[in-house]
């Protein structure tokens, strides 16, 4: 699915009056299959875009076209169609407590189900080779039948990812999929999902804070700021200088606070962004 | 509520660059704040600056102080009338009610209450009794599960548009408040005549109020629920009711279950009512003896009634524990 | 005790409300007769009113027959029934019906009943106690027996044909009749009971011997021949007032006991 | 598909059989129930039925609206509503403590995996005082305590208080604890108190729902002050049932239409509530 | 705090009745303050073992012992005020909707305040600059009076790290508290942990994805994997041969499932664990 965003505004129903829109004039334009990295500091508004894209946060100002359409423009039932086409995997799966894992995967699949199935699929789970067919990409094949409460957190996390996977979707909007993994299954687990998407022709938008990974999977990589798009380039031009400015704390939050005691002596230089 | 201090202009402003302007504002915080601190807690309060315990201990020198709330009364306004009405209310109630308390805590009194009290006591447990008894627990059982289920599916059948945005949502809470805002009385005197005598319209009349009932809370409890869960399907294109079914419905589900339960048991109550219907079941046997000083007789069906009812209880408890598990 | 007020209830046999309208004269007649303020308070529930007057919370009430043997009994004969209507001496009950098909007591046979309060005694105690007389046990002989709560409900629930009989006292029915709230083609009389002593009022015995004597007196004193005593009398459908004692009401206690009810 | 699941036993739900059978047993006990009640819903389409329905509906109106009867009937409300106040606010003073005592969310002991004795015991008392004061009818608190205070407001107000502290004490409960038990137990765990634990964590994700429950208590009270007419303390209910009795549609019409505008006041107000709590 | 843990087998009260114990004979010594690493693959019991070490998860086997008494021995007052001398920051703060940062944050010093203050801070908070004082280093300062259901997943992790700092105890039990942040903030983050226990004596076990994070910043580092310790070293030992066997995906992760339909292609070779 190809996805444009122009001069986007959005700010949050709940957000204080005084406070900035969460998004600021973003420019943004994703082809179809393309898969695309968000990194950015905490509270850039990497969640309130990829909420922006997904049809879950409304423009103040500015265009959102998808497939030449403009979603919002449409009516109730088609925005209802143009959503079926999109995935949300947001940053703490908020499953239900008490569900199972496979109804909770499955749910990935309810807009292609009727009414009927959906229903029978509560009480007894149909398509469940399905949720095990996403799931086992993951090492979760055995958690099939847990209950999704009784999971660890990176389990949990595995579970959100497995229901895009088991999703029938065009455009795959994924938000800090990794955060709660070890590094051996973040990597195999952004590899699935790089994979999938590319098989499926999936347009993939994903936020991530593990920026090594990011700039070594995704071709291309968006850094966001207070807002708005600081750059848009790809993996191999995003320069440690880029980074340093993306990421370089708010003056606020350096000085706001006064300088912290004996503060551990400035980091021993800041950890450089390799592994080990 | 607005935070001159914080949050706003007043931060982002002071994020110019250069060390004057750095320190400049900080003293104009401090000042403000101090302000601030002195008004609320008085010299020597909190807003004053610390020993390291707090502060310190974090490492941060306690240079500057923390921008304060607004004054208490704004912030808490509306509450604040709120309660005063409330306040208001129930004084106005015990004013005008000129109620008795004194011979109520005299230990003649105490005396006379507990004279009532004992001659409960022996339960009547003649065989002749219990068989008539047990037979009113199975009917009263019946009228109240079967009303109760009814009840149950009618008000979520009614609860979800109740609880969803849109016109449909006026029409269903009017609907909800005229099903309960009709007593059971008044619902059992229709169906009397609808239905004549027995336990068909005393069950019905439990259901009918009963719907209107659980309509509302569960339709409140469908709008307390918090909304990540349905929040996310919706946001992928799910109908109306796979959203209630596969995000909803699990998140409240032990409201929705310990509200009809107890509203179960509060219909083993209500059939005293249903008394008046000829329906029988305990209710009835209850006024029957009870209207004729049978102590003894009496007794021996509050204990019935109280066991439906810790039974009822034990199951909600049982059921709660088992999906909190 | 009952701090200079005092103060009256009443079995509620019928609604609180036109008990309410039928006792504002009295409680005018007896606040001037016992100079002291009068205060009437209406229940709906016959068991409140017995509780009231055994624990003397209340001065003075008008019981049924059933309902002052159980005060008397409850009380330990603390209770004194002071005066009844003449009426009362050869007190009756009825069973009506609007089914057609029902000619006889014996027709009601596998019909539903409706009584009137289980408490009360034209309503539920003496046709209870005739119909056993006649072998006929109502929770055996009848589909199912309810209780309407009151003489009026009964006569409400036979007319809309929600129960196929019902059994009340002589009063009210006449009251209905007399009023034309009920039309006697539709709905027929098909027993009569034999006489009983039935209402009367009742006070506590601590209640002090002077004020009681002064009530009594009042009571008698009502003739229908001045105006103030011929609407109290009217509303309290009598024609006098006249001694009551406990005595009369031993008849009623044995069918009780018999029929189970005490 | 299917066939995978026949084949693969890994891919077949475990909880399945269990579902099944409960469903069984459900079934078979609901049939009894069912015969139990006589239900025929024919016997409403039945047109003899139809049209004494009919009449007696056609009763209702109009509903009576001459000044005397509205003055009695406004006068009967505030009674009512009085009533309903105090009757409350002395069960929500029982109902608290109750409810406090009884939810597990709160419980130092169950920490340790489950509850200790002594805790247990206390939470088993608090609920069954709970049950006894709910389950005792209201007319048999209401004879207890007109012995005592005589007839009037009183008596019907203490015999409200008693049942409703029962009720409120066990709903507010059963919310506690059928929410998120987890911010508690993190408070616990660190050592605060039952009642911090209460107010920082349990109140904040409740609030909504205690309150609007409250209100429908408070609804409810107004409702079935019937009972008050019992000991004479009047108010709407008992006006009510006596015109009821009588079959006087026009004052019955009258008096439901000032239920429902109570009623819709208190839904008013619990939106309102929980609007300014969320 | 000293603890010490010694053939520690613990196990959630719901887990399935074939689910193997969550801890399995674990061994570990922490002395009065020592910062420790706990690292490991997801689902390996890093989550349990923090439970088990902060008292909220009983052991089934073995002994815990706290500066030398065991605590599970004692009576309920004991064991309490034991507790008010421990604090565990779950995975995810498990923040109560509708509550205001300051609160949030305060509450971690509730089991210093008697019931009336903390009653009374509900509605006006006392100790206000405290919170203040413990958001101001990880640059929340701004958000004080903001409610916790309106912040970014990264500002909400980070409150619950401020209820850490605005605490007075001697263990800190913290699990994952880098996951939402972005690589200068979760930096950072440590720092002020690092420093503000170290400064304060406070003994601190936190639980880690970031394994180049908890080489460089914890002087001893500890491997889990199936609820057993599998290594214990200096930070400096830790070997990038150790990292792989630690963090090998199980057999049955790899080949268990059952051949699925249309399962994604085993994925392009993973990616190599350096990064750029
Ligand atoms: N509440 C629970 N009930 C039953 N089993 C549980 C529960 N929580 C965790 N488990 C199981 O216990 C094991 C250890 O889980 P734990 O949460 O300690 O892992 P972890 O190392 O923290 O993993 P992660 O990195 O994913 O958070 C896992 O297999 C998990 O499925
Ligand atoms: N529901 C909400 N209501 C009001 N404001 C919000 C809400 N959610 C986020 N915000 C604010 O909007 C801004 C952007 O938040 P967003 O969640 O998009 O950040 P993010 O880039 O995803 O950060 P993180 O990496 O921490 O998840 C932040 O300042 C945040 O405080
Ligand atoms: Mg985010
Ligand atoms: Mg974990």
């Amino acid at each position: 699915m190809h996805v444009q965003l122009e001069g986007a505004h959005a700010r949050h129903p709940a957000a204080r009056p005084e406070a900035p829109d969460a998004l600021r004039g973003v420019g943004l334009q994703v082809d179809a299959g393309e898969a695309v990295a968000l990194i950015g500091p905490s509270g850039a508004g990497k969640t309130s875009l990829l909420h922006a894209l997904g049809l879950a946060l409304p423009l103040t100002q500015g265009r959102l076209r998808m497939n030449g359409v403009e979603p919002w423009a449409l009516n109730a039932a088609g925005l209802r169609a143009q959503r079926r086409e999109l995935l949300i995997a947001p940053q703490t799966p908020p499953l239900p407590p008490r569900q199972r894992v496979v109804t909770a995967v499955l749910a990935g699949r309810l807009p292609r189900w009727g009414l009927l199935k959906s229903l029978a699929s509560l009480f007894y789970p149909r398509e469940a080779p399905l949720a095990h067919a996403a799931l086992a990409p993951l090492g979760l094949a055995d958690k099939l039948w847990d209950r999704v409460d009784r999971l660890s957190g990176g389990e949990r996390q595995r579970v959100g990812l497995a229901r895009v996977l088991a999703s029938d979707t065009r455009l795959w909007l994924v938000d800090e999929p990794l955060s709660a993994l070890d590094p051996t299954r973040a990597r195999d687990a952004l590899q699935v999902l790089l994979a999938a998407a590319r098989e499926r022709g999936v347009t993939l938008v994903a936020s991530l804070h593990h920026v090594d990974l990011a700039l070594q999977a995704f071709p291309r990589v968006v850094g966001l700021r207070d807002g708005a798009v600081q750059f848009d380039l790809p993996a191999a031009e995003v320069t440690p200088e880029r980074l340093a400015a993306l990421y370089a704390q708010h003056e606020h939050e350096l000085q706001g606070p006064p300088p912290v005691a004996d503060a551990p002596p400035p980091g021993p230089a800041p950890v450089p962004m390799t592994c080990r | 509520m607005r935070h001159p201090q914080l949050g706003g202009a007043g931060l982002r402003r002071r994020r110019r660059p250069g060390p004057g302007h750095g320190q400049q504002h900080e003293d104009v915080q401090r000042r403000r704040s101090g302000h601030h601190a002195a008004r609320l807690h008085g010299p020597g309060g909190p807003g004053r600056p610390r020993e390291p315990l707090v502060a310190g201990g974090l490492g941060v020198k306690p240079s500057v102080k923390p921008v304060l709330p607004p004054p208490l009364f704004n912030a808490r306004c509306k509450a604040c009338w709120f309660t005063l009405a409330v306040l208001a209310l129930v004084v106005a109630s015990f004013w005008s009610l000129d109620l008795q308390w004194a011979g109520l805590f005299s230990a003649e009194g105490a005396r006379a209450m507990g004279r009532f009290v004992a001659e409960f006591w022996p339960p009547d447990t003649h065989a002749a009794f219990l068989a008539k008894l047990g037979p009113a627990m199975w009917e009263t059982l019946a009228m109240s599960a079967v009303g109760t289920a009814l009840a149950a599916a009618a008000g979520l059948a009614l609860a979800l548009p109740a609880a969803a945005q849109g016109g449909a949502r006026a029409v269903a809470r009017t609907g909800l408040n005229a099903l309960r805002a009709v007593p059971e009385l008044v619902w059992a005197a229709l169906l009397l005549i609808a239905a004549g005598l027995g336990p068909m319209a005393g069950t019905l009349a439990l259901a009918v109020h009963t719907s209107g009932v659980l309509g509302r809370l569960f339709a409140e409890a469908l709008e307390n629920a918090p909304t990540g869960p349905a929040d996310a399907l919706r946001a992928q294109g799910a109908t109306r009711v796979q959203v209630f079914l596969y995000a909803t419905l699990p998140t409240v589900l032990p409201q929705l279950l310990s509200y009809t339960l107890y509203r179960w048991e509060n219909n083993i109550r209500a059939a005293a009512v249903l008394g008046v219907v000829g329906a029988g079941g305990l209710g009835q046997l209850l006024a029957f003896h009870l209207g004729l000083f049978h102590m003894g007789k009496t007794a021996s069906i509050l204990v019935a009634m109280l066991i439906l009812v810790a039974l009822v209880d034990g199951l909600s408890d049982r059921l709660r524990r088992w999906m909190a598990r | 005790q009952t701090g200079g007020v005092f103060r009256i209830t009443a079995i509620p046999d019928e609604s609180p409300t036109e008990l309410a309208r039928k006792a504002a004269p009295l409680v005018a007649y007896l606040e001037k007769q016992l100079g002291m303020k009068v205060e009437f308070t209406p229940v709906t529930d016959y068991a409140a009113a017995v509780e009231t007057l055994v624990n003397r919370k209340v001065d003075l009430a008008w019981f049924g027959g059933f309902t002052f043997v159980q005060a008397h009994v409850r009380s330990g004969g603390k209770v004194i029934p002071i005066v009844q209507r003449e009426e009362d001496e050869k007190f009756r009950s009825l069973f009506i019906t609007a089914d057609p098909a029902v000619k006889a007591l014996a027709d009601l046979k596998g019909k539903d009943l409706s009584f009137g309060s289980q408490s009360s005694t034209s309503g539920h105690l003496m046709p209870r106690h005739f119909l056993i007389q006649q072998g006929m046990e109502p929770e055996k002989t009848f589909r199912r027996v309810a209780y309407s709560g009151a003489h009026d409900a009964t006569i409400a629930a036979v007319a809309s044909g929600k129960v196929a009989g019902g059994a009340l006292n002589i009063s009210v029915w006449q009251k209905f009749v007399d009023e034309k709230k009920v039309d006697p083609a539709q709905v027929r009389v098909i027993f009569t009971t034999p006489t009983y002593y039935d209402y009367n009022w009742t006070v506590h015995a601590d209640l002090p011997k002077a004020t009681r004597d002064k009530l009594t007196a009042a009571l008698l004193a009502l003739k229908a021949d001045t105006p103030e005593g011929a609407e109290i009398l009217k509303l309290q459908r009598a024609t006098r007032f006249v001694p009551s004692k406990v005595e009369n009401y031993q008849g009623i206690e044995n069918a009780a006991r018999s029929a189970g009810l005490l | 598909m299917t066939s995978l699941v026949q084949t693969h036993p890994a891919l077949r739900d475990p909880a399945w059989r269990g579902r099944l059978s409960w469903a069984l047993l459900a079934l078979l006990l609901a049939w009894p129930l069912w015969r139990a009640t006589e239900l025929n819903p024919a016997v409403l389409l039945d047109p003899h039925a139809l049209s004494v329905t009919g009449r007696f509906l056609s009763d209702f109106l109009p509903p009576r609206t001459d000044a005397d009867f509205l003055a009695q009937v406004a006068r009967d409300t505030w009674r009512t509503v009085a009533m309903a106040t105090a009757g409350l606010t002395l069960g929500w003073l029982l109902a608290v403590p109750l409810a406090l005592l009884s939810v597990r969310a709160l419980s130092q002991s169950s920490l340790r995996g489950r509850m200790g004795r002594g805790p247990s015991l206390v939470r088993q008392g608090a609920r069954w005082v709970a049950i006894v004061l709910r389950s005792v009818p209201e007319l048999v608190w209401a004879l207890v305590f007109v012995r005592v205070v005589g007839l009037g407001p009183t008596a019907g107000v203490l015999a409200i208080a008693l049942t409703y502290g029962g009720m409120l004490g066990k709903v507010y409960a059963d919310i506690l604890e059928s929410g998120d038990a987890t911010p508690a137990r993190v408070l616990l765990q660190q050592g605060s108190g039952r009642l911090q634990a209460f107010a920082y964590a349990l109140l904040p994700g409740n609030a909504a729902e205690l309150s609007s429950y409250t209100v429908y208590r408070w609804e409810c009270a107004i409702r079935s002050s019937v009972v008050l007419g019992f000991v004479g303390a009047g108010g709407l209910g008992q006006a009510m049932d006596s015109s009821m009795k009588m079959f006087n549609g026009g004052e019955v019409a009258t008096m439901l239409l000032v239920f429902m505008a109570l009623v819709a006041l208190a839904d008013r107000v619990s939106r309102w509530l929980r609007e300014a709590l969320a």
